[in-house]
Order: C-alpha cells, then sequence, then structure tokens
C-alpha cells in the first residue's frame, strides 16, 4: 500500500443562500485507504460528496485528486478522472436490466463509436462482449447475477444498494464514495456489506471514502475517520481515538 | 378485541406475489415490531394497511372497519398514520407546509397549532428550519419532518417503516425514545425496523417475515433471546 | 369495392369536408350537387346519368392523393376537384398519368392546371392579382396602398405577389404592408400600423371570412379607407350582420359570381341551394356548379352514349379534352371558354356593395 | 411614438388575452403535471354557449356568462372523468395524447353542431372607449386587464394560503403521499380540472366580447399560446404565466408591426426567435425556480 | 457467447423478414390486387414509419419530450427536393443522393438546435423544439428558392408506384437497422440511462450534453430523409405540410406504440397511417371519430388489463423464444 495523497480537499465551502452548508473542511486521503466521514444529520457530508463529484460547485476552495486541480469540473469530467459515487437516495436506473446497469457504467471503458455499432463492425461484438463478461463478474461480487435480466426497481432495497456499487465500480474508479451504503440494512447484511467493501478495496485496489451512521460498520472497516459538525470539521484521524473524542461524542454519538 | 386485525392476506405486484397469506394483529396500546430481511414484504404490508396498493384477498380490519374496502384517504381520517419509506415529504414544499398537510383531516386550527407546538418540541430542528424548502433538508432532517408530519394528524395508529433509516447514533436512540414516548402517549404503532435489536427492546411483541411469510411471532423478550432471530437478524 | 355504376359516368371530387378550410370544399361539394341532380333530374346527358362522389382531402396534399387514388378505386372517370391549390398541385402528376378529363372548380394558383388535361372554372391569381391592380390604379385612381394579405394561404399570397408587382410597375406605392397567420384572431397591431399610415385605399386579398373580422376591427380602430379585394370576398355580406353591414358599404371587389344577379339561372340556383342549404351560395358554390355543367357540355360535344359509361378514365379523357376548347357554357359566372392552357376567359366582374347588396359596377 | 405606443396597447391587449388563458392552463399544468392541450378547445366551447345563449337564444348577458363558466367546469369535469383519469398511472406523455385527442374531439364536434362557417357574437358587453394618456383604449381590453390581473391575484392566494392548494401542491408532488395525508387524490384533481376549466369559462367570456366571432379552431391557438406563455414565464408560477403571456402578446404585436415588409410573412417564426433567445439565456423561464431537487 | 452471437444474426433475420413482407406487398402492388388507395398509402406508410422511428430515439429513448419534428421533416424534404428539381442526373441516383442531402441538412438543424438549447429540460425544451419547427416553417415562407407559401411543384417522381414504394421501403430498412443497432448498443443504453436517471448518468460519466446532440442529431436526419420521401411521393411540398399538427401526429404515433419499443412505433405509424383512411366511410364523422379512436387507443393502453395481458403474452413468448433456440446453444 502506498501512502500517496489521492484526494487533497483544502478549506472547501459552499453556501446555500444564507446556509453555510459546508464552511472551511479540509481531509486528505491516501491511496488505498478505507476513509470514513461521519457527523450529525445535516452536517454536510453529502455536500461534500457533491462537490467532490461536482454535482455542486464549490464557493470557495479547492480539491486535488491525483495531484490534478478538479475544483469546478463537470460532474462527467470528474468521474473520467477516476472518482464514481453511491447516491444517499439510491438512484439507479430503474427501468433498466440490472445488468444493463453496470453496463452504462462500463460505457466509458469498453468504447466503440455510434458508427462501429450501426454497422456491426467486429469492435462492436468485441467490446459487447467484454462489457458482459466484465458486468457478469461484478454482478458475481455482489451476488446479483442470478437477477441480472429482472428490472432494477424490482429488486429489493438492500439489492438496489448493492447494484448501485456495482455500477459505481464498473466505471473503473481510484477513489469510490459511498453515501450510506449499509442504510436500510439488518446487521447481517451490514456484516456482509463490510466484507464485500473490503474484498473491493483490496481486489480492485480502490480508496474508498464513505458516510455511514452504523458505528458497527465505521469502526469495523475505517482505518480513519474525519467527522463533521455544522459544517466544520469537528475531528480528524484514527478511528478509535476519534471515537472517543468527547467532542465527538457530545455531538454525534451520544451516551 | 384487536385494534388492527390481518387476515390471510394476499398481495401481488402484478404477476409476482409479494405477500403470501400473512395474518397477525395488533392490540391497542403496543407497540408492535415488523422485521425481516430485505425484501421480505414489510414495506409492502404497510401499503396495504393504508390503501396505497390494493390486496388481492384477505381482509385488514381496523376498530372494527374493513380497511380493503376503503380508499387510502378515509384510512387516515379513522386515525392511522404512516411514516413511508423514503420519507417521501413534499420537498417542494417548506417545512411548515408539510407538517400543515399532516394535519389535513382535522379542522381546529387551535389544536392543530397545539399539535405544530407539541412536535417542534420533540423535534426542535424543524423549528428551525420551518421556512426551508423540505427537499434541501439533510437526511436526518427529512425523517423527523416525516414522522412529525404522520404526528401532526394525531393517529390511533402510527404506522413506521425504517424510522432510524440514514440517522445518526444519537438521533437513533431519540427516535427509538420518541417511539416510546409516542406509545406511552397513548398511540399505538406498528414498527418495521432494520435495527431490529433497538425495536425489540422497545416493542411489546413481534412477527418476523420471510419471503412474503411470517415464520415467527411472540413476545418481544422472547424473541431476542431466540437462537434463530440473533443469528438471522441481530448480527449476533 | 366499386358501387354499381353501369350506364352511369362517374364524376369524383375532392377538398376539403374537415379542418379549418372546410367551408370551401362543402360549398364546392354543395354546389356541384344541385347541378348534378338537375342534369339526373332531367334525364341525363343523352341518357347517360351522373354519379357524384366527393372525398375529403383537409386541404393537404398527401391526403388529397389517397383521397384521388380512393376515387380511382370507386370507378371515377371524370376528375372536378381540387378545391384547394396545393392539394391540387400535389395531384399534378397523378392527373398526368391517369390523362383523365380534369376540371378544378376553384385552385386558382397557375401550376394547378399545369396538365394538358386540366382546367379550371376559376380565375387565376396573376391575372386577377394584376388586374385588380390595374383597376385599381387607372379606374380609381388611387396610388398609395395599404394591404392585409393571409401568409400561410397560397391563394392570397398568390394575389399579394402578383397584384404587388403590377402595382410597383404602375407606379403605385405601398404605404403599409402587412400580414397575419392562418390562425390569428387579432389583428391590432397590423391595423395600427395601417391606420399610422397614408394610405389611400385598403387591399385585402383574402377569404370573406377572415376579412369580415378585420373590417370589424378595422371599424374599431376608426380606419376609413376605401376597401378593396378579390372574388375571395363573395360572400361578406354573410359573415356581417345587423350594424356591421353598413362597414362594407362601397367595398368594391373583383369577381365572376354575384348571388344578387337577377339572372333567372343564378336565382333559380340561389333559390335551390338556400331551400336545400338554409345559406346563400357562394362563388366556390357557383364555380363548381359551372364545373358540373362545363363537363356535361363536354360530354354533349364528345357525342358521347350510354355505351360510352364504360369507359376508362383515360379513354373518356381521350375524347373529351381535346373538345374543351370548342365548348362555350354560359354559367353562373359568365360565358366560359377555355384557352389550350385549360385557363378560362370568361367576363370578369367589379362588384360593390351598395344599400347591402352587392351589384355590378363597370 | 405615437404608433409605437399604440403597438404597445395592442400588444398588451392581446398579451392579457393570452396571459387570461394562460393562467386557467398554468394552474391544471402544475398541479395535474399534464399539458392539457384541449384547454384552449374548452374556450372556444365556450364562445359557443355564448353564441348559443346570448345570440340564439337571447338568455340575459349576466345569467348567460353564469351559464357559460357553469358549462365549461362541467365540460371539464367530465372530460377529466372520462379520459384523464383512467390515466393517473400512465405516463405524462400519453395523457398528452389523450389531451390531443379530447381537442380533437371537441373540435370536431363543434365543426358538426355549428358547421364550417364562423359564428359571429353580438356585442354583448358595451362600454365604449377609455382615453388612456391621451390614447384610446377599448373597454373591453381594460376589462380584460383588470380581470386577468385579478384572477392571478386570486388563483395565487388560493394555492398558497388555502388548505384545498395547498392539497393540491402535494398532489402534483407525490400522489402517494397525499393520500397518506388523508387528500383525496382523485377529487383534488378532479377540482383542479373544475377550476381551470371554470377560468377557461371566464376567458371565452372575454374572448367573445373582445373578438366577437369563434370558429371550432379558435381553441387550438390558446392551447399553443398559453403553453408558451406558462413555460416561458416559468413553469408553475402564477405570476409568470402572466408576465409570460404579456410578453408574448407584445412580441407578436411588435414583429406583426415592425417587421421589413419582405420578413413580414414570417412575423411569427420571429416571435419564436426572440422565445428561444430568452429561454435559452433564461432556461427555467423569467420567473420559474431552479430545480431543488436534492442530490 | 452464444447469447451474442444470437443477437447479431438478428440483423439478418430481420432483413429476411423484411424481404419477404416486401414480396408480398410488391405482388400485391404489381397485379392491383391491393386497391389504390392502399398503394399510394403503403408509400405514405414508409415514411411515416422513418417519423416515427427517428422521434422514437428522441422521445422514447432520450425522453425529451420534443414537439417540433415537422422542422427537421421540412429541412429535409425542401433541401433535397430543390437539389432533385435541379438535377440531371438519373432519378433513381438523384432520389438517393436527394435523401442523403436531405438528411444531412435536416441532421445539421437538430445539431445546432439541440446544441443551443443544452441546459432546457423537460418542458422547456419541448416547448423551444415547438418553436423551432414553426420558425423553421416561417422561414420557408420568405426564402425564395423554396416557392413560399405557393409551395415547391415539379418535384421528379421516380414513376410508377412500385417503385417510389421499392425505394421508400430500403430507406424504412436502413432506418430501423440503423436505430436499432443504435439502441442495441452501449450507445443505447447510454441514452436510455439519461431517460431513466440523468443525474447518476452523469454520475457515471455519461456525457449528457454530447448525447442529447447525437441523438437530435441521428433523429432529425432520418426525419430528413423521410421529408425527401414525401416531397417525391407527392411531387410538391408547401409550409403547410409541415405544421405543428403534423409535429403532433408524429408524436402519437411514438406514444401509441409505447416509449422506447420501436417495433411498437412501426405498428402505430402503420395504424396512424392507414386509420383516417379505414374511417372514410363515415363521412363528416371521419375525424370526430378518429378523435375517439385515439382517446380510446390510449386509454386501452395504459389499462390494467391489457398491460397485465402484455407482460403476460411477453413472458410466453420468451419462454416460446427459448424452447426454440436454447436446445442448440446446448
Ligand atoms: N441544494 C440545497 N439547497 C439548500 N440547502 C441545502 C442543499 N443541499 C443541502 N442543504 C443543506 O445543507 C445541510 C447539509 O446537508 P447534507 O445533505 O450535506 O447533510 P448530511 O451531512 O449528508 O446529513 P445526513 O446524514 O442526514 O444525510 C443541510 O442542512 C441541508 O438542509
Ligand atoms: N413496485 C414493485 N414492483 C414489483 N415488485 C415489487 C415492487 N415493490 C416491491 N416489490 C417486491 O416485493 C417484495 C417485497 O418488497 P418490500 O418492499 O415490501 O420489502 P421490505 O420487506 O420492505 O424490504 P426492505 O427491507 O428492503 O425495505 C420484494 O421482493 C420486492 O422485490
Ligand atoms: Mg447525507
Ligand atoms: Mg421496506
Amino acid at each position: 500500500m502506498t501512502q500517496v495523497e489521492l484526494l487533497e480537499v483544502n478549506n472547501i465551502g459552499i453556501s446555500f443562500g444564507g446556509l453555510r452548508a459546508v464552511d472551511n473542511v479540509s481531509l486528505t486521503i491516501k491511496n488505498g485507504q478505507l476513509y470514513g466521514l461521519i457527523g450529525p444529520n445535516g452536517s454536510g457530508k453529502t455536500t461534500l460528496f457533491n462537490m467532490i463529484t461536482g454535482v455542486y460547485k464549490p464557493t470557495s476552495g479547492t480539491f486535488y485528486f491525483n495531484g490534478e486541480n478538479l475544483t469546478g469540473k463537470s460532474p462527467v469530467e470528474i468521474n473520467k478522472k477516476g472518482i464514481a459515487r453511491t447516491f444517499q437516495n439510491i438512484r439507479l436506473f430503474k427501468n433498466m436490466s440490472v445488468i444493463d446497469n453496470v453496463k452504462v457504467g462500463l460505457h466509458n471503458k469498453h468504447k466503440y463509436t455510434m458508427f462501429e455499432s450501426i454497422l456491426r463492425l467486429p469492435r462492436f461484438f468485441h467490446e459487447e462482449q467484454k462489457m458482459e463478461e466484465e458486468a457478469l463478474e461484478l454482478l458475481g461480487v455482489f451476488d446479483l447475477d442470478k437477477e441480472k435480466d429482472s428490472l432494477a426497481c424490482n429488486l429489493p432495497y438492500g439489492k438496489q444498494r448493492k447494484l448501485e456499487i456495482a455500477r459505481a465500480l464498473a466505471t473503473g474508479p481510484k477513489l469510490l464514495l459511498l453515501d450510506e451504503p449499509a442504510a436500510g440494512m439488518n446487521p447481517n447484511e451490514t456484516e456482509e456489506l463490510m466484507e464485500t467493501i473490503r474484498f473491493i478495496r483490496d481486489n480492485f485496489n480502490m480508496t474508498i471514502l464513505l458516510i455511514e451512521h452504523d458505528m458497527k460498520l465505521v469502526s469495523g472497516i475505517c482505518e480513519e475517520i474525519s467527522v463533521l459538525n455544522f459544517g466544520t470539521l469537528l475531528a480528524s484521524g484514527k478511528t478509535s481515538e476519534v471515537l472517543n473524542n468527547p467532542e465527538v461524542i457530545a455531538a454525534y454519538l451520544g451516551e | 378485541m384487536a385494534m388492527l386485525t390481518i387476515n390471510d392476506l394476499h398481495v401481488y405486484y402484478g404477476v409476482i406475489q409479494a405477500i403470501k397469506g400473512i395474518s397477525f394483529e395488533v392490540n391497542e396500546g403496543e407497540v408492535i415490531a415488523l422485521i425481516g430481511a430485505n425484501g421480505a414484504g414489510k414495506t409492502t404490508i404497510l401499503h396495504t394497511i393504508t390503501g396505497l396498493i390494493a390486496a388481492r384477498s384477505g381482509s385488514i380490519i381496523f376498530q372494527g372497519q374493513k380497511l380493503t374496502k376503503t380508499p387510502a384517504h378515509r384510512i387516515v381520517k379513522m386515525g392511522i398514520a404512516h411514516v413511508p419509506e423514503g420519507r417521501r415529504i413534499f420537498s417542494h414544499l417548506t417545512v411548515y407546509e408539510n407538517l400543515q398537510l399532516g394535519a389535513y383531516t382535522r379542522g381546529d386550527k387551535a389544536e392543530i397549532e397545539a399539535s405544530l407546538e407539541t412536535v417542534y418540541r420533540r423535534f426542535p430542528r424543524l423549528k428551525e428550519r420551518k421556512n426551508q424548502v423540505a427537499g434541501t433538508l439533510s437526511g436526518g432532517e427529512q425523517q423527523m419532518l416525516a414522522i412529525g408530519r404522520a404526528l401532526m394528524s394525531r393517529p390511533k395508529l402510527i404506522l413506521m417503516d425504517e424510522p432510524s433509516m440514514g440517522l445518526s447514533p444519537i438521533l437513533v436512540s431519540e427516535i427509538f425514545d420518541i417511539i416510546k414516548s409516542i406509545s406511552e402517549g397513548g398511540t399505538t404503532v406498528l414498527l418495521v425496523e432494520q435495527n431490529a435489536k433497538k425495536a425489540l427492546t422497545i416493542a411489546d411483541r413481534a412477527y418476523v417475515l420471510e419471503t412474503g411469510k411470517i415464520v415467527l411471532s411472540g413476545n418481544a423478550q422472547d424473541l431476542i433471546n431466540d437462537e434463530s432471530v440473533k443469528k438471522a437478524y441481530l448480527g449476533e | 369495392g366499386k358501387k354499381d355504376t353501369s350506364g352511369k359516368l362517374v364524376i369524383g371530387g375532392t377538398g376539403p369536408l374537415t379542418g379549418e378550410a372546410s367551408t370551401y370544399g362543402t360549398s364546392v361539394k354543395r354546389g356541384a350537387q344541385i347541378a348534378i341532380d338537375e342534369i339526373n333530374d332531367a334525364g341525363g346527358i343523352n341518357g347517360i346519368k351522373l354519379e357524384f362522389i366527393f372525398e375529403d382531402d383537409e386541404a393537404d396534399g398527401t391526403k388529397a392523393k389517397a383521397a384521388f387514388e380512393k376515387l380511382m378505386d370507386n370507378g371515377m372517370q371524370i376528375f372536378m376537384g381540387t378545391v384547394t391549390s396545393g392539394a391540387g398541385v400535389a395531384l399534378n402528376e397523378a392527373i398526368k398519368n391517369e390523362g383523365l378529363l380534369h376540371v378544378t372548380p376553384s385552385a386558382s394558383q397557375i401550376e394547378a392546371i399545369e396538365n394538358p388535361n386540366s382546367f379550371r372554372i376559376c380565375f387565376n391569381d396573376v391575372d386577377q392579382g394584376k388586374a385588380m391592380a390595374e383597376y385599381i390604379y387607372q379606374k380609381l385612381g388611387y396610388k398609395k396602398a395599404a394591404i392585409i394579405y393571409n401568409q400561410d394561404d397560397s391563394y392570397s399570397s398568390g394575389l399579394y405577389d402578383a397584384f404587388k408587382k403590377r402595382w410597383t410597375e404602375l407606379g403605385g406605392s405601398i404605404s403599409a404592408d402587412t400580414s397575419f397567420a392562418k390562425a390569428a384572431t387579432d389583428f391590432n397591431a397590423q391595423l395600427t400600423k395601417i391606420a399610422g399610415s397614408d394610405a389611400d385605399f385598403l387591399f385585402m386579398p383574402i377569404y370573406a371570412e377572415k376579412a369580415s373580422q378585420i373590417i370589424i376591427a378595422a371599424n374599431e380602430k376608426n380606419i376609413k379607407l376605401p376597401l378593396l379585394g378579390c372574388d375571395g370576398l363573395d360572400g361578406i355580406l354573410n359573415y356581417l350582420t345587423g350594424d356591421n353591414a353598413k362597414l362594407v358599404e362601397g367595398l368594391i371587389y373583383y369577381t365572376p359570381f354575384l348571388a344578387s344577379d337577377p339572372s333567372e339561372k343564378v336565382q333559380s340556383f340561389v333559390a335551390k341551394y338556400k331551400a336545400k342549404y338554409n345559406l346563400e351560395p357562394d362563388q366556390f358554390a357557383a364555380d363548381a356548379y359551372d364545373a358540373i355543367y362545363v363537363i356535361k357540355a363536354a360530354i354533349e360535344k364528345a357525342g358521347l352514349t350510354v355505351e360510352d359509361t364504360k369507359l376508362t378514365a383515360k379513354e373518356l379523357g381521350e375524347k373529351l379534352v381535346p373538345v374543351m376548347t370548342q365548348i362555350e357554357v354560359d354559367g353562373l359566372t359568365g360565358k366560359i371558354t377555355f384557352s389550350t392552357s385549360g385557363e378560362p376567359t370568361k367576363s370578369a366582374k367589379v362588384a360593390e356593395i351598395k344599400d347591402g347588396k352587392y351589384v355590378a359596377k363597370d | 411614438m405615437q404608433q409605437f405606443i399604440m403597438t404597445l396597447i395592442d400588444g398588451i391587449n392581446l398579451g392579457s388575452v393570452y396571459a387570461l388563458v394562460a393562467l386557467g392552463y398554468t394552474m391544471v399544468y402544475g398541479i395535474a403535471k399534464m399539458l392539457n392541450f384541449a384547454h384552449g378547445d374548452i374556450i372556444m366551447v365556450g364562445a359557443y354557449t355564448i353564441v348559443v345563449f346570448i345570440t340564439r337564444l337571447s338568455i340575459s348577458v349576466p345569467l348567460a356568462m353564469i351559464l357559460c363558466v357553469a358549462f365549461c367546469a362541467l365540460l371539464g369535469f367530465v372530460v377529466e372523468k372520462l379520459a384523464y383519469k383512467p390515466l393517473r398511472h400512465a405516463t405524462p406523455l400519453s395523457v398528452l395524447i389523450t389531451a390531443i385527442g379530447v381537442s380533437y374531439l371537441l373540435q370536431n364536434l363543434a365543426l358538426l353542431i355549428f358547421g364550417t362557417n364562423r359564428q359571429f357574437i353580438v356585442r354583448f358587453i358595451d362600454v365604449g372607449n377609455f382615453n388612456l394618456f391621451g390614447v384610446s383604449v377599448s373597454g373591453i381590453s381594460v376589462i380584460i386587464w383588470v380581470t386577468t390581473i385579478v384572477i392571478m391575484i386570486g388563483l395565487y392566494t388560493f394555492i398558497k394560503k388555502t388548505k384545498l392548494g395547498r392539497a393540491m401542491l402535494a398532489v402534483s408532488e407525490d400522489k402517494g403521499a397525499a393520500q397518506l395525508m388523508g387528500i383525496n387524490v382523485n377529487r383534488t384533481i378532479s377540482i383542479t380540472f373544475v377550476i381551470g376549466s371554470a377560468l377557461a369559462g371566464v376567458a371565452s367570456i372575454l374572448y367573445s366580447a373582445k373578438y366577437l366571432n369563434v370558429d371550432p379552431y379558435t381553441g387550438s391557438l390558446f392551447g399553443i399560446k398559453a403553453f408558451a406563455a406558462a413555460v416561458f414565464g416559468g413553469i408553475g408560477s402564477i405570476p409568470g404565466a402572466m408576465i409570460g403571456g404579456l410578453l408574448i402578446g407584445l412580441i407578436e404585436a411588435l414583429t406583426a408591426s415592425y417587421l421589413p415588409f419582405n420578413l413580414n410573412a414570417a412575423s411569427d417564426g420571429f416571435a419564436f426567435v426572440i422565445l428561444i433567445i430568452m429561454l435559452v439565456l433564461k432556461p427555467t423561464g423569467l420567473l420559474g425556480k431552479k430545480n431543488t431537487e436534492k442530490v | 457467447m452464444k447469447r451474442i452471437n444470437l443477437k447479431s444474426h438478428r440483423n439478418l433475420i430481420f432483413v429476411a423478414a423484411a424481404i419477404v413482407v416486401y414480396a408480398f406487398i410488391a405482388y400485391g402492388m404489381n397485379s392491383n390486387l391491393l386497391p389504390r388507395a392502399t398503394q399510394t398509402l403503403a408509400i405514405k406508410a414508409c415514411y411515416n414509419v422513418i417519423l416515427a422511428l427517428s422521434l422514437s430515439l428522441i422521445v422514447g429513448f432520450l425522453g425529451e419530450l420534443s414537439l417540433g419534428h415537422a422542422g427537421f421533416f421540412a429541412l429535409g424534404a425542401y433541401s433535397g427536393c430543390i437539389f432533385s428539381i435541379n438535377s440531371n442526373l438519373p432519378i433513381e441516383l438523384r432520389f438517393v443522393l436527394a435523401a442523403l442531402i436531405g438528411g444531412t441538412v435536416a441532421a445539421i438543424g437538430g445539431f445546432l438546435i439541440s446544441s443551443s438549447i443544452l441546459r432546457l429540460q423537460g418542458d422547456y425544451l419541448a416547448i423551444v423544439t415547438l418553436a423551432f419547427g414553426e420558425i423553421i416553417r416561417s422561414f420557408i415562407k420568405i426564402i425564395p428558392v423554396t416557392g413560399g407559401t405557393a409551395g415547391l411543384g415539379g418535384i421528379p417522381s421516380l414513376g410508377s408506384k412500385l417503385k417510389t414504394f421499392t425505394f421508400s421501403y430500403v430507406f424504412v430498412i436502413l432506418t430501423i437497422l440503423v436505430i436499432r443497432n443504435i439502441v442495441a448498443s452501449s450507445h443505447g443504453r447510454a441514452i436510455t440511462s439519461i431517460r431513466d436517471n440523468a443525474i447518476a448518468a452523469e454520475s457515471i460519466g455519461i456525457n449528457i450534453k454530447l448525447y442529447k446532440i447525437k441523438v437530435f442529431t441521428v433523429g432529425a436526419f432520418f426525419a430528413g430523409i423521410a421529408g425527401v420521401i414525401l416531397g417525391h411521393y407527392i411531387n410538391f411540398i408547401e409550409p403547410a405540410n409541415f405544421n405543428y399538427n403534423v409535429s403532433i401526429e408524429i408524436l402519437v404515433m411514438v406514444v401509441l406504440g409505447g416509449m422506447g419499443n420501436l417495433l411498437g412505433s412501426i405498428i402505430a405509424a402503420v395504424v396512424i397511417t392507414f386509420l383516417p383512411e379505414i374511417l372514410r366511410g363515415f363521412d363528416q364523422y371521419r375525424l370526430l371519430i378518429y378523435a375517439l379512436a385515439l382517446i380510446f387507443m390510449m386509454l386501452a393502453s395504459n389499462s390494467p388489463r391489457i398491460i397485465n395481458f402484455r407482460v403476460k403474452a411477453r413472458e410466453k413468448a420468451a419462454g416460446l423464444y427459448k424452447k426454440l433456440f436454447t436446445r442448440k446453444e446446448e
């Protein structure tokens, strides 16, 4: 595991009208890390994700990915640079089949021109073949291969979450942002998900930044975490240390 | 006499059968937990009770009245409120307007005002944000709004679909406290939860669902100690 | 399937019976039907009875195409259509291929009769526009024109173009040049422009229906210019009841047909039409009536017998087309003869509205 | 200058008719989330009822106006019940096509009943002319201005401030959740249509009083203009629909009057060019809010 | 492996089926077994199918409501036909070149309009497309070379109905192949994903703007070809052929056929072509009945019973398909 900085967020901030949703937040994530982002509801975690993925343009600050300034770039450009995400409110292509959801994710990886698809030139078959194989492999990782032909909207909630991760992975990112991946899962399913996340990190050589309210998951797999509170950074550091920080306990964990 | 009786309920989505003959009852004043894995059919049951989905067969009887024959909008008036999965707040309306809509079936302005104050007391964050457009609230804030909105109808029975989903640990505890206090206030609660442990702690009785069927039921305390439940749902 | 048409000649026609132009198609269908009934009631032509079939074309070229083929399927032998120009031009190819006798009552665009087997009853747009320009400049002595025309109607824009060309050649000037879209109901902006100009008359190469609306609106704007127009204005009094009828006192237009014409022929037609449809006939009805009588004259001239009703459309065309230039028909719209190009020569009338009546003007 | 002011007033007069139509249209559009292409045709039907009641049956004018509004509201109710309600769960486009079917249906019914000829209407509201800053403005236009503004304010207040209005907003966003509030979704949508159609009835009265004629295709133009006005002003925005209507009227009057004659025949096209340019500069319409969907 | 192979044969199976259908129609035309009105309508059905398919790409797959398809139709018709009138090449070649020119000019129109309205969405985009269609029609009226309001006549004919049909039919087949092959490809999936959830599509690197432009360009191209067929079929075009009601009629075909359902669009286009003609016997009630039929078809195609029936039928068909083809794969 090389300890190179992959994502560097510098004093980033954004306002909505009068509301300062994120203010002056900085964090650094190293290559290969499993990093957690926690904080009370409404503290700006999702908003931070939205800025890093280009959905919102920060009103102040910058962020660097792989040494490149991506502040203010479009979601498409940012994804192509290697950042993929899932959404807090699941956003699947509901009327497409499970496998097609993943194949759309592979769209930029296995390319052929529209012209080649119209004429059904050899490259079409070649790339489609590879897409099919890769998509099946990814579905296999998430135990979704049996449902590959059903519509995404007919999957139960938990499987939809998994499919969303599979789709994000399909874009071949270096950094994966997961927004509350365990929400709506029972403890057993969460356990399983933790395995999967570890598996992804190890086998896909991935850096993962995740938001989660399930402390079992956070303390179970995150090496480092940051805590947001009212849009500002409350604490950062090794997971066990941060979780014992009295301020964090008071603001977030309770008891 | 049970408050809510469900008898041999069958529900379909097109050709897919989601509920395969379920019967259970909820007594007045109880907190009943429904637990089960993803896709077991918990949400479907709640939707069928409040009339968002029609049952293929079977009956749902609330205080002697057949709900399967009642249009959805009347069911609220009969005293059932529903905190739906995914919150489904009105995201273009303000927090205040959402709460007012919760009291849609009620007439007395002063009483509504009183309920509003109660809700604001329970969720001070909502009071702070009362003029914010609900769609821009954070996930947790939206969940509070959804519960608050349901309480605005002053229900006899409240159905909650995974109210703790997406909430910070502090709030999860808080929500369960709220559920407890709602129950203590005399409202019957039918609770669907993934956080089975917490749910069973506050519930009186519980039913365990697997692929559209009830596979286990009983006293919440007993279930918490049941080996198979422990293994399957409590992650121990 | 085909109807039993033995011993009969089948005359077909197409025109708009639905849609925004449906008033023209309806008039044509009615006018023609009166002529057909008259002829059949009088025993036919040398014993030949006429059968009239009419299909809706919604004034649309593609629909006209299908309607024409439908008529052919139903045994059409002579074509009396189309009512509108666009639909007519769209049929040119088919009419040429079929080689049948084609007489259009009212398609006034030059190209509508470009085939040698095509003839028309009405004046064409170019001649009429030109004639009107000359009449206004030379006879009435006006020099500055205000114009309002329908930019979506080929009849109106055809007249407009021809009029404008001739008008400027003559040395006239145009003080206000305005147009409106087909669906328009509000003409105030155009009228404001006209009111603010120094024009000494208002030329309206449009149909009576729209013209009546414009005239009412112009009155509200206090526009008191002399009003002039073409044959489209015929029947305008149908649209202006009560006090509004006074607004068109002195309106002058170019027309082949006057319902007020005291001649027995016209009055008998008007009476029959009114009895049957409870409406005063307009020029479309009159053109169609004449078209049928033109066909009758051609049949007589060619000396067809009952035997000949078995002929195909093409064979009939070969017999009928050559005699077209030899016939003369004294119709409702004047004494009609045809040039080889298919254009009618007939005396045009300039009409004026006086005391709420259309009267001929010299 | 005089000429220019006159043209502006022509534009405002025309625009206020569009605005009046657009208000009813926007309401249905905002709540039921459907492009009701039959809205204009209800206005056409309304104008025919004026023809029947006033010109043919000589019923007293106030009564005829009430009957006209009532008839339009009833028509809206029936159309909604028979044609739109069965499509509650269908895609918006299916409803759009059905609305177009209804539009054709009403047009052709009018054609069959009243024939192809334009029907003229006697002047039943006669208020003479007003003198405004030295320019004469027809009284009926002033009545239309006032009515439009009153209706705009009324609608706005109704939707923002009343319980039923709020229920409509809830239904427009999430029918299922609205049911969970105890809102009778079907009834709410029906009421929306009834109100929208009653407004169409009001529009038809004023249209008839101003233009004094109607034909079966009168409404189809209004359908498009109201759609354009509603979008131009920002979807769902009631003041927006009003401003949108006014602007479209102004643009049309100005292009009809000031385009050089050789471009004259494309005046309609130029009005649309301006519409496109303005939308490109302001993609959510004049008063439209940016989508507040949170990601 | 096998699955994909089978898919690749679909194009061939389709072309074979298309030839069989053609043979039947051509025989019917040649022997005059088909009524003449039907023969004419067969040609009309050809360009309607092309129009429906090309709009289906925009509305059914990309999910953008376009109310200005007649504008592209017009661009193609006028540019292609003006070329055709002024050229001396053999008519067949002239027609094919005209189709390409018409398609290209329309495609340029599609490119320009879509790239200028990239920030617009939903109904805002719909009104702009409507406006675009009207603008095209308006400007045709004032450009001298188009013949203005009076229309453009003298467009050469290909000859017999059979010949016109044959050429049109070939373009129909090409359109179906191209559009199907786009839709059943990674590009098609990308386009559909935009319709389904634009924010998610962007998050996985789908360039929405680029696809909007591409889809409008391709859709416009085929609409342009349809215009050229129209021109050579009626030999005369006028602005009224391309008014807003035409855009609506095309939209009706797409929606009636089912969103994102190519076969459905084809069938609907044929039905909509023939329906008014079938109703001719009803005289002045014709359009009234047409309107009723339209409403009824929309209600019926959305009634739960019919939808259930379709689901079941599709399952049965899929089962049958499996029975027939899986054995070979094993
Ligand atoms: N588009 C927006 N417009 C206005 N306010 C917004 C917008 N997006 C987010 N906010 C506000 O910013 C704050 C942070 O929201 P965010 O969604 O980032 O919280 P979060 O930390 O993800 O919370 P949760 O854990 O509940 O999901 C909230 O108060 C929210 O209301
Ligand atoms: N709209 C729908 N169409 C088709 N099938 C559906 C639909 N909604 C749910 N299902 C199916 O019905 C079954 C029960 O789903 P339901 O949502 O009730 O489960 P649940 O117990 O609430 O699960 P979760 O814990 O994920 O919320 C699942 O198999 C699901 O795939
Ligand atoms: Mg969040
Ligand atoms: Mg659920």
